[in-house]
């Protein structure tokens, strides 16, 4: 490689030197996917980023040229680039960065071509159009459209694109004009290598509601365990007094020992058997 | 219900339930006994799972709980 | 049970409920009655408002009866 | 149901529920015990599997229902 | 369950719960006194409504009693 | 609750709950050890089916309900 | 659960919750702790209220106690 590199022209080294120094400054870098993002919301990313992860634009090739030079672990980012790849450096744990990365998508309107990432429908409803070709146009593209007093409508709910179908020049136009944005956009990591250790986006896709689930659940659990156990705390002692005392309840109602505080309750039981009975005999 | 209770006193201490029994549990309670009702009442109860009616009672109460809440 | 029953059958029946009368019931049911087990239980009644009680265990009752049903 | 609670500790540790383990435990609590209330107690136990009886919330629960509400 | 139960006819008897009352019934009861967790029950009874707490486990058990059904 | 979530890891790893090892947790997690409530804790664990014992949804924890809503 | 046990320790003694802090108290617990389910963690737990989900734990008992008997 170092053959190759001394045929760089100055700039392209000094890139690749950049790369590699940032690459060895943060503890994580990931490869993320530019693809389809606008020049004005890769800004804002930009910016929603900033303080927490650096973004930095390249050429495929440098960076190729850079974790070659670096070589080691980390030269496998390689084999991961793919379509329009930048590099992402944070020291953030590549988990919190993920979502971070998730947090930065947006809904964009289709461009022709495109394929839907989900069932694309549009809703029963007025439009904001008035009266006109608009209408023709709709119903072209399979919408159900109609004027009612003097408006554009849909008339139903309706599935126009199914997922993983391709968008069509017309549905995108239409679905422009309606204003559906079925497209994400936004920065898609490829791969992170945190440490030496790489991380899949799959891996770092993880379901907050299933930590909440399950706090929840080691939550009952302690509770259950230090009630049932009888080990009292703060948290459970008058849940411990409470199971105590119904269970005295309960033993003084079934064996019908009359004592003050349960004999209400042996009367209640004895006018509900009495009750049941009457129900049948009479 | 003083005719039922005096079924219930005999179920529970394991007595037969029959016209004789009933009447003296009455009778012992100071209770002016309607024979007829008695007869019915025994009448009634026969092929009746006292126990299980009992039992059900208690279900449906359990049931009832969160409504009485 | 049989001893609330008892004091039941003489509360429907707008008798005192005392230690003899409840033994009276007992013993009419061929029950061998235990001292202590009316002594306690007239104890334990006194100051209770047995129609209210049976009042409360109607709300629940009633409240069973969809859930019975 | 101090009676009742010392019945409970007496069957939690395995020990036998008779009248002098009863009115140790309740002695040992600083309460003058009334013999006539243990007795109750140990006759109304008599034949009771205590550990189910514990379980068997329903009855007691409901009975408590209309006082909660 | 008998260190709660302990404290709980300690309670019903309006007996103060401490270190020592909780030891005395329990050895009264025949139990081999565990000091750790006489003292863990007194700390965590510390600053609970005993009252509070048993008022509510008749709401508590009416909520419960579904369960049971 | 911070010994019962220790007892909680140790049992879910697969490891013997005893006093060095929770001690050892909480320690670790910067925790001034109280040793009489860790003794207090492997006492009231002690013949305690844990994994039983998480599961057994404590209709005790109803208790909690009011204070929570 | 035990990733889980161990921020709760945490969350319970008052103690932030980091990578370091969970790693220490699962080695403590003899336990190899696997680096990337506890990044997991600490990132999920940075979206989750541990407080409402505790909270939480004491409703759902409430709910859950049908299925408990």
């Amino acid at each position: 490689m170092p053959l190759y590199t001394t045929h760089l022209p100055q700039w392209k080294k000094d890139e690749v030197g950049k790369i590699k120094e940032l690459s060895e400054q943060y503890k994580l870098t990931g490869l993320v996917d530019l693809h389809g993002i606008p020049a004005k919301q890769l800004q804002e990313m930009r910016r929603d980023l900033r303080g927490s992860a650096v973004l930095k634009m390249t050429r495929n090739t440098l960076i190729e040229h850079a974790f070659s030079q670096l070589g080691g672990d980390i030269s496998e980012i390689n084999s991961y680039i793919d379509g329009q790849s930048a590099l992402i450096y944070t020291n953030e744990n590549p988990f919190k960065l993920y979502k971070k990365l998730k947090e930065t998508m947006t809904k964009m309107v289709a461009k022709p071509g495109d394929i839907a990432p989900e069932d694309i429908s549009v809703s029963k409803g007025p439009t904001a159009f008035p009266p006109g070709p608009i209408v023709g146009q709709l119903q072209q593209a399979g919408i159900p459209a109609a004027i009612e007093s003097g408006k554009v409508v849909i008339r139903e709910n309706k599935t126009v694109v199914k997922a993983g179908e391709e968008i069509s020049a017309k549905m995108a136009d239409v679905l422009a004009k309606l204003d559906v944005r079925p497209i994400d956009v936004g920065l898609n990591l490829q791969i992170a290598c945190y440490e030496g250790t790489f991380f899949e986006p799959k891996t770092l896709d993880i379901d907050e509601n299933k930590y909440f689930n399950n706090v929840v659940l080691a939550a009952q659990q302690a509770f259950n365990l230090s009630v049932n156990a009888a080990y009292p705390t703060t948290t459970t002692a008058g849940a411990i007094i409470g199971k105590a005392v119904r269970e005295a309840r309960n033993l003084g109602v079934e064996a019908a020992v009359y004592e003050k505080d349960v004999v209400e309750m042996i009367i209640g039981r004895a006018q509900r058997e009495m009750l049941a009975l009457r129900a049948i005999v009479e | 219900m003083e005719y039922i209770y005096a079924a219930l006193i005999l179920h529970s201490a394991g007595k037969e339930i029959n016209e004789e029994a009933v009447s003296a549990v009455l009778t012992a309670a100071g209770i002016a006994v309607d024979d007829s009702r008695v007869k019915a009442l025994i009448a009634a109860l026969d092929g009746v799972d006292i126990a299980e009616a009992i039992e059900k009672s208690a279900v449906a109460a359990v049931a009832a709980a969160p409504a009485a809440a």
